[in-house]
């Protein structure tokens, strides 16, 4: 439909007699975090309809999967959500290790724990910068938040060889073991971090106008979003008191003792807070793990990586990822490569409520909704 | 060369400024004109601007530099931008109907111009009344007055002789805002 | 310093008498005589283009300084250098070529106008954009005696004047043909109305108390000091500091300028009414905006923190237009600090904010400003006003905001 | 109670806080972590890896490790290898790669092709700065380019590199030991035996080592 303004009235654009706008925000936009688009029917600056578009970065993941050697697939998780890789390295070996049946060292599983979260604080340190962003704020939350997400990276290419694509997880382990003072570093570096998180606290969550713009914004009732298969800070924001670290205990967190926050109202400034506080509970699992974490082995000598081949059979591995429930579907017929590789994405089924959250509000809370959501289209749209 | 050059510079020059009053007056009348004949209702608009903007600038080259400002902020800053905003937040179908009526000629929208200008001159004759038969309207403003502080005569003549027009036009426009807000609210609801 | 004082002012003099010298002398050689009005209208029309070159070169200045400066300042309180690279061949000079560049890059950008656009609106809206914002820093008293143009109602002009660049503003939006350009010149015409009446009103009450709309006269009203060391400026009373904030909350508003920046807000609207330009013509209302907030911003200074008063009183050796346009730094610079530090509104909340919170506070400070003015200015007036102006912002203040706010009155629950 | 306003204020003391700590800061790294990029240059991390290259020892052509088993053209996920062997005059082929081109446009840096390598000839470079005008020919590694000395390797990846001439070295005696205790079973058995069965005996314990190294490997 064309939009003429100069020979009409603006609520014009959709046809005689209706009295609303439609917008096409995105893909090429400025605050859809990437290459997502919504169809936005407006009355004035209210939505009256919105349907989410997928697909713009659509890069045939779950096929290649299927074309490729069962290692040659890890590199490609880590594109997935590029935020953290680390995670989705470890969705990925979960959902093997399961298939085939392979018992991780223990140390392996220290590893995997320590920079998992390391990975869920620099995701949701970005998170903060992100959804400040989103409300317009000129980019200093975002700048500290970068700064400390950089830190991070910088222990993780000191560890895998590259800051973002790490591909560091092996079935059965870790590829390789901590760089000598790696742990001491980290270490210190975790010690630090709550200082800043108190500075980012001070800056961000007594702010008059971020109050206004998240507080009542978005809500979402638990039942809802249960039905919706949410998971993640999202879920629990509403109130649900659903952690697969909890409910699956895999890995050593069961020996790790920690909490699970979760929301009371489910609204955007709940979601918000909520990563503030699970980067709290991430510090106290980390400190933990590095005063427990043991000598050994980091890798199952007995795993041949290349040219593996799982028993014939189904799986389905998961993981709490920094942005919600990560798992890996894998059927194998025996071969070198899966038959089927299907990936459950926390990013897109938490995006399928979008609508439902966004209707009523106004055009600029939709960005707001949108980022508290906390998506990455890597992952959305694989 | 000499001489043509002595001979330019001893024309009335110094009396040239009373003639400038054209340029914005001439504007103002071409402007008006085509705010009524533009087919396009926001170059309409646009042009009721140029032609506040020129009435401005002829009050403040008439030395009622109040006015003029008064004017310019009050017409180019409010009054427009209502206009604009009516425009477009009305509906479509109603601003599509509202087509120039010196294109598509009718006798029923032929009487309808002819009431609506007699009602016009009605309303202009009634004003230029108003303003001929008022008290002050031959007395020349004292030109002390006018230099010195014609904000604050004019404040202290709005509060004096002219309260009661003054509260007067106040409740009406109330009250028109009030219809207005009512109007609004009725489609709304519709 | 005397000589600093005086010295734009005598610069101007110079220029004159030199073409006044100029003239006999050439009238003298040619033995033209002139007519008795002739040297008096030729010298009015030579001061009046001294007032344009200099204003338009001043501001332009700093213009240029203002956008390398805010890009400098906002990047490090994000730590980030900012532009530190442009300069003159190899010497960097901190960046601060950085806006010949910019210069350079928009002149030399294609300048594209939307095939379905209204070619001449399109046109018109970046010079009625610029057009206003230039002639608003004439009325500004930069230094004692340096009014570029000496008017009883300056004030009033002012705002005059700062109503066209609303229409401006919608000319860019509707003359687009896109969404969000629409989108975004409703929301700057919407913000621009509603923020002007706090605006006026917080004017209007320096004007009571001043008893002038002359910028001049009331600069002059705010020279001397209280104990001989308190400079008597408007901001250092309890009603003059809340018009002060509403002024400056209005001014930010007004200029479009970060809690305020709706109408191009970024992460909605693209760039709102200036999505569809490009080139010069988008340099310009760049330009326009940065002129119409540093003539803002003198007026603030002008208004409230005594124009081109100095502070103390032993420091006034220094020129008073070198204070003038320190302020004018400072106010400027706390500006980007706002725009570093702070969110956008939502347009709902910004309206709201404007009517139910600023509106009636600039009345409260109307009511505080009069009664300190009738009340002697003493020590108790001071306390009434401060009282007249405290209680509606407390009252108003928890209606407002911290209704439904409070971040500590959330609870988050933990399992185990 | 808080006065309303006065989380702007708390924030705007962060910012203000974190401008002037921008200035002061820089020594610990805290506030300004912005490194100026072509005068400051990065102090990559050992373990930094970009793309893959070839090692040899002492020529780069006789010296090359890699014997075009095209193990990493199969593994490799983004298929960005392409290896042609070698042959000699006759058309026999030979154990050494006659092309070996790695699009680097392509390749993502994922460091299989080391993991899957048995010849410990292929590793990860560290080398960043590869832009070039052409997005096509400039950015195909051929086997030219990819050669780098192991001296290189030892020099970007020290430990890692130690690690593998330990390997190699320790594979290589044990190669040796082997060729030598087999020739002198060969020998004791067939001590009587031709002079041909000498000769035989002789090439093979001259022959290269690393053609025995998958053994040792798998």
């Amino acid at each position: 439909m064309s939009f003429q303004p100069h020979t009409t009235s603006l609520s014009k654009a959709n046809g005689a007699g209706a009295s609303t706008l439609d917008v096409s925000l995105g893909p090429q936009h400025p605050s859809t975090h990437g290459v997502f688009r919504m169809n936005v029917r407006m009355d004035g600056e209210t939505i009256v309809k919105l349907q989410p578009v997928f697909g713009y970065l659509h890069r045939n993941h779950e096929k290649l999967a299927e074309k490729n050697s069962w290692l040659g697939s890890m590199p490609y998780t880590d594109r997935l959500d590029y935020i953290c890789p680390i995670t989705n390295n470890w969705a990925y070996a979960v959902a093997v290790e399961k298939l085939a049946g392979i018992e991780v060292p223990e140390r392996a599983e220290y590893i995997r724990v320590i920079v998992g979260e390391l990975t869920r604080i620099q995701n949701h340190t970005a998170f903060l910068g992100f959804i400040l962003g989103d409300m317009g704020a000129w980019g200093s939350a975002l700048m500290y938040a970068f700064r400390e997400r950089e830190k991070i990276l910088d222990l993780f290419e000191w560890l895998t060889g590259a800051r973002m694509m790490v591909n560091y997880m092996r079935f059965g382990g870790v590829r390789c073991d901590l760089p000598v003072g790696w742990l001491e570093k980290a270490r210190a570096y975790v010690e630090t971090y709550p200082a800043f998180l108190d500075e980012m606290e001070q800056l961000l969550t007594g702010n008059e106008i971020l109050l206004a713009r998240l507080q009542g914004v978005g809500v979402l009732s638990g039942e809802r979003a249960i039905n919706g298969g949410l998971s993640g800070p999202v879920l629990r924001a509403s109130g649900v008191d659903y952690d697969i670290r909890k409910v699956d205990g895999y890995g050593v967190y069961p020996r790790l003792n920690f909490r699970i926050p979760r929301g009371t109202v489910g609204d955007c400034f709940d979601r918000f807070m909520l990563r503030i506080l699970e980067i709290r509970e991430s510090i106290k699992i980390l400190q933990q793990a590095f005063a427990q974490i043991p000598e050994g082995p980091t890798l199952n000598p007995a795993v041949k990586q290349r040219g593996f081949k799982p028993p014939a059979g189904e799986a389905y591995g998961r993981i709490e990822g920094p942005k919600g429930e990560l798992g890996f579907h894998l059927i194998s017929e025996g071969g070198e490569k899966p038959y089927r590789y299907h990936v459950r994405p926390p990013s897109l089924i938490n995006l399928t409520l979008l609508e439902e959250m966004c209707l009523g509000t106004k055009i600029a809370d939709v960005m707001v909704i949108l980022g508290s959501i906390d998506i990455v289209l890597g992952e959305v749209d694989r | 060369m000499h001489d043509l050059l002595q001979r330019f510079l001893s024309l009335p020059w110094d009396q040239a400024p009373q003639w400038l009053f054209l340029i914005p007056a001439l504007l103002m009348l071409v402007a008006a004109a085509a705010a009524v004949m533009l087919r396009n209702l926001i170059h309409c608009a646009l042009c009721l601007t140029l032609s506040f903007i020129a009435l401005g600038v002829l009050f403040i080259a008439l030395g009622a530099e109040f006015v003029g400002f008064v004017q310019l902020l009050v017409y180019v800053g409010a009054v427009t931008m209502l206009i604009l905003f009516a425009i477009l937040l009305t509906p479509a179908s109603e601003v599509a109907a509202s087509n120039n009526p010196f294109r598509s000629f009718s006798l029923s929208k032929a009487v309808n111009a002819a009431g609506g200008g007699v009602v016009a001159l009605l309303v202009l004759g009634g004003l230029l009344a108003a303003i001929f038969f008022s008290p002050h309207a031959r007395e020349a403003v004292p030109p002390a007055i006018a230099a010195t502080a014609p904000a604050a005569a004019i404040g202290e003549n709005l509060l004096t002789h002219t309260l009661l027009p003054l509260q007067g036009t106040a409740i009406l426009l109330t009250a028109a805002l009030i219809g207005a807000a009512l109007l609004a609210k009725e489609e709304k609801q519709s | 310093m005397n000589f600093l004082e005086n010295l734009p002012l005598a610069a101007k003099k110079l220029i004159l008498d030199a073409v006044e010298w100029v003239c006999n002398w050439l009238c003298a050689k040619t033995g033209i005589k002139l007519p008795d009005w002739a040297m008096p209208a030729l010298l009015t029309l030579v001061s009046i283009l001294i007032v344009i070159v200099t204003i338009i070169a001043v501001f332009m200045v700093m213009f240029a300084l203002m956008s390398v400066f805010e890009r400098k300042i906002l990047a490090r309180m994000q730590n980030r250098y900012g532009p530190n690279r442009v300069g003159f061949f190899r010497w960097r000079l901190c960046g601060l070529f950085q806006p010949v560049a910019d210069g350079i890059k928009m002149l030399t950008k294609e300048d594209i106008v939307p095939r379905g656009a209204d070619k001449i609106v399109h046109f018109l809206a970046p010079i009625a954009m610029v057009a206003p914002a230039l002639v608003l820093p004439v009325i500004l008293p930069y230094g004692r005696g340096m009014v570029p143009i000496e008017l009883s109602t300056g004030i009033l002009f002012f705002f005059a004047m700062g109503a066209g660049t609303e229409l401006a503003v919608f000319m860019a939006g509707w003359s687009s043909n896109n969404k969000y350009s629409v989108m975004g010149a409703m929301r700057a015409i919407a913000q621009m109305i509603s923020y002007e009446l706090p605006l006026v009103m917080s004017a209007v009450v320096v004007a009571l108390v001043a008893g002038t709309l002359s910028p001049n006269g009331i600069v002059e009203a705010q020279a001397g000091y209280s104990f001989g060391i308190i400079p008597k400026w408007f901001v250092l009373t309890p009603w003059g500091f809340v018009a002060c904030l509403l002024f400056y909350i209005g001014a930010l508003a007004e200029s479009n300028r970060c809690p305020f920046d709706l109408p191009e807000g970024e992460s909605e609207l693209v760039a709102g009414h200036l999505t569809e330009y490009s080139g010069f013509k988008y340099a310009i209302f760049f330009m326009a905006e940065y002129v119409g907030m540093f003539a803002i911003n003198g007026l603030l200074v002008t208004l409230f923190l005594g124009g081109y008063q100095s502070p103390l009183p032993f420091l006034e050796w220094i020129p008073s237009w070198c204070w003038f346009f320190g302020k004018l730094a400072c106010v400027a610079f706390s500006m980007v600090w706002v725009r570093a530090t702070l969110p956008r509104f939502r347009i709902d909340q910004m309206m709201q904010f404007a009517w139910k919170f600023m509106l009636p506070m600039s009345f409260a400070a109307l009511i505080a400003a009069a009664t300190w003015y009738y009340a002697g200015r003493g020590p108790a007036a001071w306390g009434i006003s401060a009282l007249i102006v405290g209680v509606p912002y407390l009252v108003l203040g928890r209606l407002c905001f911290t209704r439904r706010h409070a971040a500590d009155n959330r609870r988050y629950l933990y399992s185990e | 109670m808080n006065l309303p306003g006065s989380g702007i204020i708390k924030g705007m003391a962060v910012t203000a806080l974190n401008m002037i700590g921008s200035y002061f800061d820089r020594a610990h790294a805290k506030r300004l972590t912005t490194e100026q990029y072509p005068e400051e240059r990065p102090t990559l991390v050992e373990t930094s890896r970009s793309f893959p290259f070839l090692v040899f020892d002492g020529d780069p052509e006789a010296g090359i490790r890699c014997v075009a088993c095209k193990i990493c053209e199969k593994e490799c996920p983004p298929q960005c290898i392409y290896i042609v062997q070698d042959k000699d005059a006759n058309g026999k082929a030979i154990r050494r790669p006659r092309v070996f081109d790695i699009d680097i446009s392509v390749c993502m840096g994922c460091q299989i092709c080391v993991e899957v390598c048995p010849f410990e000839s292929i590793r990860m470079d560290n080398i960043y700065e590869v832009s070039s005008y052409n997005r096509f020919a400039p950015l195909v590694l051929h086997k030219e380019q990819l050669l780098k000395s192991n001296a290189y390797y030892n020099q970007i990846h020290p430990t890692e590199a130690a690690e593998t001439d330990a390997r190699i070295e320790a594979a290589r005696i044990k190669k040796a030991a082997a060729a030598k205790a087999t020739a002198e079973k060969v020998a004791a058995a067939k001590a009587a035996a031709a002079k041909a069965a000498e000769e035989k005996a002789a090439a093979e314990k001259a022959a290269p080592e690393k053609p025995s190294q998958p053994e040792q490997n798998a």
